[in-house]
């Protein structure tokens, strides 16, 4: 297939738009911190980062990088006036607490009714590392998953079940792609948006699944 | 813009409702938020159980929840004072519940709600009338009880000073209760001394980070309790 | 029987004298609070209070009261230079954690192997109140009871097992009564020290124990 | 007159012993005590178990205690980093064991030990691989893990100033597991790039009280570290 695709950034501009103001975010390594970029100035939406911030800012000028002030993907950050610093079992009593509104990381995988795979290819002799994305994934109490729907080799990651080891049970309830916005759940996988030039059966035949059009649930 | 900061008490606990469960700060009249406790009685919320490490003396907070006959049920460490009468009258009338835990215990269950944590062995009160009933283990050799987390709909909470995001810090040992039951309410309302710009607080020193509170209000009568 | 007894004031410079200089120490609420009256000022040792202070100081002159720094016992402190403050969390971290080395209490009743009575008489229509007697009796490294060693009636506290509601189990290592100083434990009860004037007899008369004098452990 | 202050990193390490379990504080670079890393370097110490949250990057810190073959076990969530080639090559060659925890779970554990608790029931990883074999509760509807302490001989921390009792204060993000791995070890080492005179800090900003250090040292090269 062919068809127009949404880039990172563009992704990135889409997630950040359910951001509602007074959110508690948290954007995990990689992927997801681009959503920084795209939330407006003139709203309050908190970053938390696992490290220990609260009010995370945007990257700083090459002159003013502090290495004691960096996110979750250990890169040079700043703290907004109003922003706090604590320490590890403070910051994953908000991660595990239910204190965070939003957590948004990529994935593996994701299957229709939410279990998420991103910590782990499951390779052999890869060498594991887990991070906080298990305490996101069963804390946060919203999950949003930011990935191309295929893999370059074309599979599709959104899945009727996960075949990489999982990071959580049914917690993702939202995918952002490159093709479109989808729920997953109780309710399994629906179509949310798409993007412009798709059909609804652009994305039965990508993703193998009887998908339907749903809304918010 | 957010700002968290309520203009009146009212305002402040409108949202309480029959039957909540409400944890309160302060160790004694130390960090009690007596404006808010006077807020709830205003408001009329009743069948209420109350989280908090006293139960209150004087005529004034717990107590006077307790004297208004609002309140179903208390879970505390040390219901009896030097002028607890409003608590040991209805108490004695069985007309309120107790559920005595130990201080630690009490704070250890609180923290394992905020933190999401479904249960703790603690070896605080094996082998005792505490403990009776409850789940034990050996591990390691040592004796542990079981404990489940203690959630709550609402904390109240008295701290010094907080800015429009609900950054908090408190007055010395008045802090007690109030940063972790912050954490473990649904919903934490404060009544802070002095609301302060956003940045006046040192992001090194802030003790309740604003993701744990909802809702804040000026108690211009926020000073230290008089002496008991 | 009418021997010496030493009074409240001397029973609590007798604990001093054993708290050695750099010791954290939490004093219960009531008779142990005399403890600090002894402390040589000369030595560092530090004063846990459950509600959140360490590095507790004297009581303050009547014109410098401050009711939002007090000690467990709710009366009006001070705090040391170098103290500070903590919440609830933490301070049950410490006595719960093994972070205090001496901790000194009242008590109702002790058994010769070192159980603990001090938070309920038992009478049915008493008020129960327990603060964190019981969180003390298993977390301090030391559990010191400072007692009178007979009640007012005549009946002795140190017995072969405690009738009264227990605060703990084996965790009393030492009493200092008004007529001497015994250890608790494993072993039994041993006399470390007698009150001038009283012979081993008088104790085994008091007691009704087969008490020997014992070594520290 | 108690000062917990040494004078040198030798004297800071010298109680270390084979075998040892060491906590070290540190969030990639940030918050980790390089200078009291080279002194278990220097002292000679190896079979040793390390609690930290990554497993060394580049050729300083914990990367340079596995290229030095003193570690036998490492206990992070997150040991692959950009420069983390030591420890990739050590594991890969079975040279190193790895036990890989949740970060958060790995702070509730370092927690649990320093507040005496047995173990906790935590959501964390529940039907993962790293659940696996671990007992699992149904508690309210929600399925939980036990987990247990991780307890430790030593905690290697760096913070920002200390005094002579050992408050401490940090460095923002330099925070990270400093305050709570202090509480979980039985003799906690900082490094400090200030020693203040008693009562320079601010009693409501002390983050770790003084009972839960054992010595400080100054590094006069506890500095920022540098660009990764």
């Amino acid at each position: 297939m062919n068809m127009q695709r949404l880039d990172r950034n563009a992704i990135a501009r889409r997630v950040a738009r359910d951001i509602p103001e007074g959110a508690y975010v948290n954007l995990g390594i990689g992927l997801p911190t681009l959503v920084a970029n795209y939330l407006p100035a003139d709203r309050d939406i908190f970053l938390q980062s696992e490290n220990g911030l609260l009010g995370m800012g945007p990257a700083p000028d090459e002159g003013n990088i502090d290495w004691d002030l960096i996110n979750a993907g250990k890169q040079p950050v700043t703290l907004l006036t109003g922003g706090c610093y604590f320490h590890h079992g403070d910051s994953f009593t908000m991660m595990r607490g239910g204190h965070i509104d939003i957590c948004v990381m990529g994935a593996f995988q994701v299957s229709v009714n939410g279990d998420l795979a991103n910590w782990h290819t499951g390779a052999p002799d890869a060498i594991p590392a887990v991070g906080g994305a298990m305490d996101l994934a069963v804390g946060a109490r919203q999950v949003f998953v930011m990935m191309d729907l295929q893999t370059k080799a074309g599979e599709c990651k959104l899945v009727r079940a996960c075949t990489y080891p999982l990071t959580g049970l049914a917690c993702v309830s939202r995918i952002y792609s490159d093709v479109g916005v989808f729920s997953v759940g109780p309710d399994g996988a629906r179509v949310i948006e798409m993007v412009e030039g798709h059909s609804l059966d652009d994305l039965r035949a990508i993703t193998g699944l009887e998908l339907e059009i749903g809304s918010e649930r | 813009m957010i700002d968290k900061v309520v203009s009146t008490m009212e305002q402040a606990v409108a949202e309480l409702h029959d039957g909540a469960a409400i944890m309160i700060s302060g160790f004694g009249d130390a960090g009690s938020p007596h404006e808010l406790i006077q807020a709830v009685i205003d408001h009329g919320a009743t069948d209420l159980t109350i989280i908090s490490n006293n139960a209150g003396s004087g005529e004034t907070g717990i107590a006077a929840l307790i004297k208004a006959g609002r309140i179903r049920k208390v879970i505390c460490s040390f219901p009896r004072m030097a002028a607890s009468h409003h608590f040991d009258a209805a108490y004695r009338a069985g007309k309120l519940e107790l559920e005595l835990v130990p201080q630690g215990n009490l704070a250890a269950r609180i923290q394992a709600a905020g933190s999401g944590l479904g249960a703790v062995f603690t070896p605080t009160g094996y082998g005792t009338q505490l403990a009776e009933g409850k789940e034990t283990r050996d591990i390691d050799g040592r004796m542990y009880v079981l404990e489940y987390p203690i959630h709550a709909d609402f904390a109240l909470v008295k701290a010094r000073a907080g800015d429009r995001w609900g950054n908090l810090v408190y007055r010395k040992a008045a802090r007690n209760f109030g940063p972790i039951m912050a954490m473990a309410a649904k919903s934490t309302i404060v009544q802070v001394s002095e609301v302060v710009p956003l940045g006046a607080l040192d992001p090194e020193a802030v003790v309740t980070p604003g993701v744990f509170v909802k809702k804040l209000v000026l108690a211009s009568s926020n000073a230290q309790p008089a002496a008991a």
